[in-house]
């Protein structure tokens, strides 16, 4: 069943053209792989999606609803929860304040409760200190706090958008275990990455962006030994 | 894409100037007025623009410097007999020593710590330097009288002055000195550089603390130049360029930060605006209206127009 | 003996509150070395009100609750003033006051105030006044006419007012009334920018002047104008039959510009009121020798005044207390340096108002020359106004 | 060329960075290690950036430590920092050409080296005129390193390069650097891509908490049982 | 350190209650003044904490006095009505432009807020039959009477209050609405924050204290005069008090007003001519020795402390 659906949608900036004429559907519960090559359109894409800027042409359905015009807030609130591909850590608040954020605006908790399940979020995802401000803490840990922020929205559908860039080899490991955690609560992942052994290990299914437009969709092993996704966006060497 | 371009970049002043047609056919002296007086606003909002638009310096106390160019310019005239329009050689040189003096004592040390920082530190200058020279020079105003401040000519039936056209070409002088700095020299580049991302400026190789000073330095020595060309015209006191600061920040807000050929576009545009509404008899009182809804409006309008980042 | 106490809020930054302080001063000085008042020394306390109603209010508090003072003297703008009149009439104490002009001041004390006296003509008194003068003139000299008189006034509260109180009289002079009723026929008013307030371009408003041709252009506004007003008048070549202007002070050196030279003035004083007024002349001298400045403003001679009226009273009535002191008060003739002799009287609404008129007074030679009222006229009025060319 | 001495960086009371010693000769030599090891501390204080506590950084043999980063980066060492630190408002040419603007011996090649960055990265060349801020991610990440390169360096510290580029630039960028190593530039790399930076490197250190644990050859690196597990994921 | 906290409110709050028993009538005026300047300082701080540099509060302020002044004088309301329709008046402007320029951002909002204010004035000044035009307007009927005691607790009560709203505004949720939105508005909608809808009601709300203030600055001493009940001393100073003491606090504003309250008479007391220079050094000394206000330091210093101790 599906849960959100793109029609036709298109994004122009000025005379770029960067998502064009797009149309996908995102399974419920699946973890759907988002790839392609620098530039495609996979993070505007996820800015439509999640509302940051509005589609210049086509439709966006989540679960039935249109939410095309709809504000980004109101999105959040219906379920689309996103983290950034540069990360955006809120530098006044603390790592767990950052968290609430998600918790008290998109699921609606009150202070108290958000706290407490911003606390429990800090520890599933392995943040250590709740309380420290975010100009002390790690790349890595601004990323959990990012996941974690998105995840305390109570989302439906979570959007990462390159959460394991930058990490070692230790770490992704860690992070792919929660992402498996994520989507066995039932949350419906798609996902966005540069790091193939995350997309081979992690998704069901890809899909391939190339200069706006989709050129191949499938399970990972078969859509890596297309040519066209090997030429554009792989290199020989992968 | 070149033509589409060049319609783009002159658009503004294209219709600046058809505006100024219009308007001169119209009521010929609301044109000139306008233009001489917006020159003037421009003409002080430049280096605001400089400052505040371009390398993001908020300077509250932008036109208590004016002030003191002007007094100084006035004590030229008084002990050396200097004219106002030849001492704005050595005001300029020496409102730069001053304003890069100021600028390495105080601005330089809150940079970092922000904007809001920035507007009290010059609001706290501005507070001195006003009352210093209220105690210096009193606030009664003096003045320095040059016969050729209100000459004027007729030309097709109107009278009108000729000094004042010296604000429009100061003004056109200075954008265009400061167009050729900010595109041609590597000081100018360098100043946009330390505007959007002082660390980055530092990683590509420039000495950020020097730019920010001459930056500071040269805006508040470009307003010993409208010191220099205000002085034969304007009574002079210690509150003469208080409300030359607000002005500025109106225009750089009109104009958009960092464009500077907004500025004397702005500026005119508002000059003629404010003109008319003066010569409209029984409106005179109007006429601020007119500034601030033209601002209003602008802002409003681009604000819809922004392309988003 | 304890000290008579008095206290003065004034501006001190600003050259008119700076000077009538420095003559408090000077008034103080003089009465202590003649060995004060009822055999008590004179101390004077001023306090800065920095242009700020608040500030002024808050003076008069702490004159009158920690300084103790016995007297509040003072006074320049009307806003700061308003503030002040409730924390007055809290006190109730004898309050003679130089500045203010607005009526809106002498509403706000209201009728039963017998504490307050007002010694600065009210708005209203000054319009009157200068159609006194040029009745007087027009009669003294009758090739002068005012028929068509065209006030510039700036847009604030101090030229507005000035604005109103013509057309309150226009109003009265076309019914035969009032003090222009002969010599006023048309009016026209048009508002500015005032330099001061970060205008300073008046060529709009002239032109409409120049179109009006007036026999009479009066412009209200500050000392910062004079001189702008002048070169632009030039510009567009402007020359009324007398180019009058009525701000509180005068710029410096304003003399030695080639433009003064026959521009017409509104005010309480000059300093060529020395050759007519011996007291004039005596504090003239004074002040500078005392403060090594010239008095640059009427506001110093005000000052003087200011204390000299209190302590005539208090000789007078041979007591600080408040009712004989205020019946004293009233009967006090004193002459003062201003050029004429002080008298209380009731105006509009309160019971003890002193001046009500200002003076005419030109620029030639560089200097203000009285030209009325005709008792202590200096100089013969110039006109028509010389024309610009060759200046 | 570049040599650090009991290198010691703290921020407010915590130290980052401990007894760091380390050198960079006529090589390419990597940094490995996981977030939060304080590698990119290591390069600001190389840079100016940050003040050590103590310790000494010498390049060519003279000291850095009291020179402002302008200064460090005219004497021939160039950055691609972590997070880019680009001009956002500027097109993507503006910022190349301030690449090389502000070193004298780049400046006069400029024509060059930006032929030589479009090569690389030609979407460079195809958004030259594109606001540096609107660029995509990994787009943002290529315009650094171009922006590094326009800089004629004879060090160069790139921190992180590869992250956000596509698999196939990722190995595009570190045959590049090959290159570039050969014609004599040193390079100063922190990497979590240790299988292709390993590919570059003649030396590599790995830094965790602030220290130095292993510093060997980039083969011995590959055969260390401790980089396989943590760093290439065998 | 539980228990002094309340404690020291307590006291504080006691003390100020107390004060007019205490002392002269010219502490109560400078009280009058500091409560004030305190209350716009803490509302302009309460806006800048969703990112937002507002230059309007002279507008407001202004506003306020003018319709405090005209429902007393022309519609003989009570004065304390008057100052609630002061603050009505100003909240509801404020409701309407806030729709329209609440899109703005940075320096454009900024000086777009300072623009309406002198808007604001324009027009009042024009409208001379129900404003006195230029030459302002007076009212008989003023608050309390002169009573400057009642006058000081109907402010200091203002003030508590606004001191409640911010330290609510600290508090709840909107902390965290508001906080989100100075940080990054993009993170804060894409979890959830109605920019719009919080920025609108913090935008009314500091309004609204705004007008309430300025009508009762207004009815206090009975009169309105365009160039003075909106003048940019109610903008600058405010801010400059609010910066001084210490931004994003409620505390901070408070200090800051203190301060500068009281060194600003100190000074003239000491002297007379040339005291604002000095007021001047004090401002640009702390910016430049305190980057963080005085509260800020202050904070600091403590915090510092407190490691230190725990080190040992
Ligand atoms: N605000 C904008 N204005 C103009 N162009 C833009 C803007 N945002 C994105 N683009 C362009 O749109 C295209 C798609 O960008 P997007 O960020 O979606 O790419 P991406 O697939 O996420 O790439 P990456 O893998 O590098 O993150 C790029 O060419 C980019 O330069
Ligand atoms: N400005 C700062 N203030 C306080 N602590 C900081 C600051 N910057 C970094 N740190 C801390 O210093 C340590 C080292 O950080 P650094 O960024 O140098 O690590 P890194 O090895 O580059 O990590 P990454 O792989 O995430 O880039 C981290 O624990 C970090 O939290
Ligand atoms: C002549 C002065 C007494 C005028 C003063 N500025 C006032 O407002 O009344
Ligand atoms: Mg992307
Ligand atoms: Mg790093």
């Amino acid at each position: 069943m599906s849960i959100l659906k793109v029609d036709r949608v298109t994004k122009r900036f000025g005379g770029l053209v960067a998502v064009n004429d797009v149309t996908m559907e995102i399974q419920k519960g699946e973890i759907l792989g988002l790839i392609g090559p620098n530039g495609a359109g996979k993070t505007t894409l996820t800015n439509l999606i999640s509302g940051v800027h509005l589609v210049s042409e086509g439709k966006i359905v989540f679960e039935g609803t249109d939410i095309t015009l709809l504000p980004a807030h109101k999105r959040c609130k219906l379920g689309i929860a996103r983290t950034f591909q540069i990360a955006r850590p809120l530098k006044n608040l603390t790592v767990v304040e950052n968290i609430m954020i998600g918790g008290l605006f998109g699921k609606g908790e009150n202070l108290k409760t958000g706290r407490k399940s911003a606390l429990e979020l800090c520890e599933g995802i392995g943040l250590k200190k709740p309380d420290e401000t975010l100009d002390r803490i790690t790349v890595l840990d601004i990323k959990k706090m990012e996941i974690a922020r998105a995840m305390a929205t109570n989302p439906k559908i979570l959007f990462l958008d390159e959460v394991m860039s930058g990490l070692n080899m230790d770490e992704t490991r860690d992070m792919i275990y929660t992402v498996r955690k994520i989507r066995d609560t039932g949350v419906t992942i798609c996902i966005i990455e540069h790091v193939m052994s995350v997309i081979r290990e992690l998704t069901e299914r890809v899909i391939v962006l190339d200069r706006g437009e989709i050129i191949a969709e499938g399970p990972y092993s078969v859509v890596s030994m297309q040519h066209n996704v090997i030429s554009a966006y792989l290199g020989e060497d992968a | 894409m070149e033509s589409i371009s060049f319609w783009k970049k002159y658009k503004n002043i294209l219709f600046l100037i058809l505006l100024i047609v219009a308007v001169a056919i119209w009521k010929p002296h609301a044109a000139i007025y306008g233009l001489q007086r917006g020159s003037l606003y421009a003409l002080a909002g430049l280096p605001l623009s400089l400052t505040l638009g371009i390398v993001g310096i908020m300077n509250l106390s932008h036109g208590d410097f004016l002030s003191l160019g002007i007094y100084i310019v006035y004590m030229f005239s008084v002990n050396t007999r200097m004219d106002p329009l030849v001492s704005i050689l050595p005001v300029f040189i020496l409102l730069f020593l001053l304003g890069a003096g100021v600028y390495k004592l105080t601005v330089a040390k809150v940079l970092k710590s922000g904007h809001l920082n920035q507007l009290l530190l010059t609001f706290g200058i501005s507070m001195i330097l006003l009352e210093v020279m209220n105690l210096i020079w009193t606030s009664r105003p003096r003045s320095v009288y040059v016969g050729y401040s209100s000459s004027s000519v007729t030309v097709a039936g109107v009278r009108f002055g000729t000094y004042e056209f010296l604000y429009v070409a100061f003004a056109i002088a200075v954008l265009i000195g400061l167009q050729l700095f900010l595109k041609k020299t590597r000081l100018g580049q360098a100043s946009f550089a330390v505007g959007q991302n002082p660390r980055g400026a530092k990683i590509v190789g420039i000495n950020t603390g020097f730019v920010y000073l001459i930056v500071f330095g040269i805006s508040v020595a470009i307003l010993g130049i409208a010191a220099g060309v205000m002085v034969p015209r304007f009574a002079i006191f210690p509150s003469v360029g208080s409300s030359y600061t607000m002005k500025s920040f109106c225009l750089v807000a009109m104009a958009g930060l960092g464009n500077l050929t907004g500025i004397l576009i702005s500026g005119i545009a508002l000059g003629v605006g404010e003109a008319i509404v003066q010569s409209i008899p029984g409106y005179a009182g109007w006429s601020d209206i007119v500034f601030f809804g033209v601002l209003i409006a602008v802002i409003m309008i681009r604000s819809i127009r922004r392309p988003s980042l | 003996a304890t000290p008579i106490k008095i206290g003065a809020v004034l501006p001190l930054g600003d050259i008119t509150g700076d000077q009538a302080a420095k003559a408090m001063k000077l008034a103080v000085a003089e009465i202590n070395a003649a060995g004060g008042l009822l055999g008590r020394p004179v101390e004077l306390i001023v306090i800065d009100d920095e242009l700020k109603p608040e500030k002024g209010a808050a003076a008069i508090d702490k004159l009158a609750t920690v300084d103790k003072v016995d007297f509040f003297v003072g006074g320049m703008g009307s806003s700061v003033h308003l503030a002040q009149i409730p924390v007055m009439k809290r006190y109730q104490k004898i309050t003679i006051w130089i500045g203010a002009a607005s009526y809106l001041c002498e509403n706000a004390v209201g009728p039963d105030a017998d504490w307050y006296f007002h010694l600065h003509p009210w708005d209203y008194q000054q319009g009157a006044s200068y159609g006194r003068g040029w009745t007087e003139l027009s009669e003294a000299y009758p090739e002068i006419r005012t028929d068509r008189i065209f006030l510039a006034y700036e847009e604030g509260g101090f030229g507005t007012a000035s604005h109103e109180s013509y057309v309150a009289l226009q109003r009265q002079a076309q019914q035969g009334e009032g003090a222009w009723a002969a010599i006023m026929n048309d009016y026209k008013g048009v508002s500015f920018k005032s330099a001061a307030l970060g205008g300073g371009d008046y060529r709009a408003m002239l032109q409409q002047a120049k179109a009006y041709n007036p026999d009479l252009f009066i412009w209200a506004g500050y000392d910062a104008d004079a001189l702008p007003m002048l070169q632009q008048a030039k510009e567009i070549g402007f020359a009324p039959e007398f180019f009058v202007g009525a701000p509180p002070g005068w710029p410096a050196h304003f003399g030695d510009s080639p433009l003064a030279e026959g521009v017409t003035l509104y005010g309480m004083w000059a300093p060529t009121i020395n050759k007519v007024s011996p007291i004039a002349e005596h504090f003239y001298n004074a002040y500078i020798e005392m403060f090594k400045e010239e008095p640059a403003t009427y506001f110093a001679p005000l000052g003087y005044t200011n204390i000299y009226f209190l302590a005539e009273g208090i000789k007078a009535a041979g007591t600080i207390d408040k009712a004989p002191l205020i019946k004293a008060l009233e009967e006090v003739e004193y002459a003062s340096p201003i050029g004429e002799v002080l008298r209380i009287a009731p105006s509009n609404v309160i019971k003890h108002q002193g001046f009500t008129a200002q003076k005419i007074l030109q620029w030639q030679g560089g200097e203000q020359q009285v030209i009325w009222p005709l008792e202590l006229k200096t100089a013969d009025p110039m006109f028509p106004f010389p024309s610009w060319e060759g200046r | 060329m570049l040599e650090v001495k009991n290198l010691n960086v703290s921020y407010g009371r915590i130290q980052v960075i401990k007894d760091f010693t380390f050198s960079v000769g006529n090589e390419a030599v990597g940094f490995f290690g996981p977030n939060g090891a304080g590698k990119t501390t290591l390069i600001n204080s190389i840079i100016g950036l940050v003040r050590p506590t103590s310790g000494e950084i010498n390049f060519e043999g003279q000291s850095l430590l009291d020179r402002e980063t302008y200064q460090i980066v005219r004497m021939g060492i160039s950055v691609v920092p972590q997070d880019g630190e680009l001009f956002p408002i500027m097109t993507v040419i503006e910022n190349l050409r301030i690449g090389s603007s502000y070193i004298k011996e780049a400046r006069e090649k400029t024509s060059e080296r930006l032929e030589f960055v479009f090569k690389i990265f030609p979407i460079l060349k195809e958004r030259a005129f594109q606001l540096a801020g609107t660029m995509s991610g990994g787009q943002q990440r290529m315009l650094a390193v171009g922006r590094a390169l326009m800089a004629m360096p004879r060090l160069l510290i790139l921190d992180e390069p590869s992250v956000g580029l596509q698999p196939s630039l990722v190995t595009e960028l570190f045959e590049k650097l090959a290159v570039i190593k050969t014609e004599g530039v040193s390079i100063l790399l922190s990497e979590q891509n240790v299988k292709q930076g390993l590919k570059v490197i003649d030396r590599g250190y790995v830094v965790e908490n602030g220290t130095v644990v292993i510093e060997s050859t980039a083969d011995d690196l590959k055969n260390n049982e401790h980089v396989k597990r943590s760093y290439l994921g065998l | 350190m539980k228990i002094a906290k309340p404690l020291l409110i307590l006291i504080a709050l006691t003390a100020a209650m107390l004060l007019p028993i205490m002392t002269e009538a010219y502490f109560i005026s400078i009280a009058i003044t500091i409560l004030t300047f305190m209350t716009l300082a803490l509302s302009w701080d309460m806006m800048l904490r969703t990112g937002q540099l507002s230059f309007g509060t002279a507008g407001f302020f202004g506003l306020g006095g003018y319709t405090g002044i005209i429902a007393a004088a022309d519609f003989g309301v009570n004065p304390v009505i008057g100052i609630v329709l002061g603050g009505l008046v100003a909240g509801g402007i404020a409701l309407i432009l806030g729709m329209a320029i609440l899109r703005l951002r940075g320096l454009y909002f900024a000086i777009t807020t300072m623009a309406l204010a002198s808007v604001f004035m324009v027009i009042i000044r024009n409208l001379h039959r129900l404003t006195g035009g230029p030459s302002g307007k007076i009212v008989y009927n003023t608050l309390f009477n002169y009573d400057s005691s009642k006058v000081y607790w109907f402010l200091l009560a203002i003030a508590v209050g606004t001191v409640v709203i911010s330290e609510l505004f600290q508090r709840t949720r909107i902390h965290f609405a508001i906080d989100s939105i100075r940080a990054d508005e993009t993170v804060a909608k894409s979890h959830g924050v109605n920019i719009y809808k919080y920025l609108i009601f913090v935008f009314v709300v500091t309004s609204i204290i705004q007008g309430v203030i300025g009508a009762t600055y207004a009815l206090q001493y009975g009169f309105v005069y365009p160039e003075s009940s909106f003048s940019p001393h109610y903008l600058l100073l405010p801010i400059a008090m609010a910066l001084v003491g210490g931004i994003y606090s409620t505390i901070g504003p408070i200090l800051g007003a203190i301060i500068l309250g009281l060194s600003s008479e100190y000074l003239k007391l000491i002297m007379p001519y040339g005291h604002l220079v000095i007021y001047g050094v004090i401002i640009v000394v702390v910016v430049l020795f305190m980057p963080d206000g005085v509260y800020g330091a202050i904070k600091a210093f403590f915090m510092n402390r407190k490691r230190r101790l725990e080190e040992r």
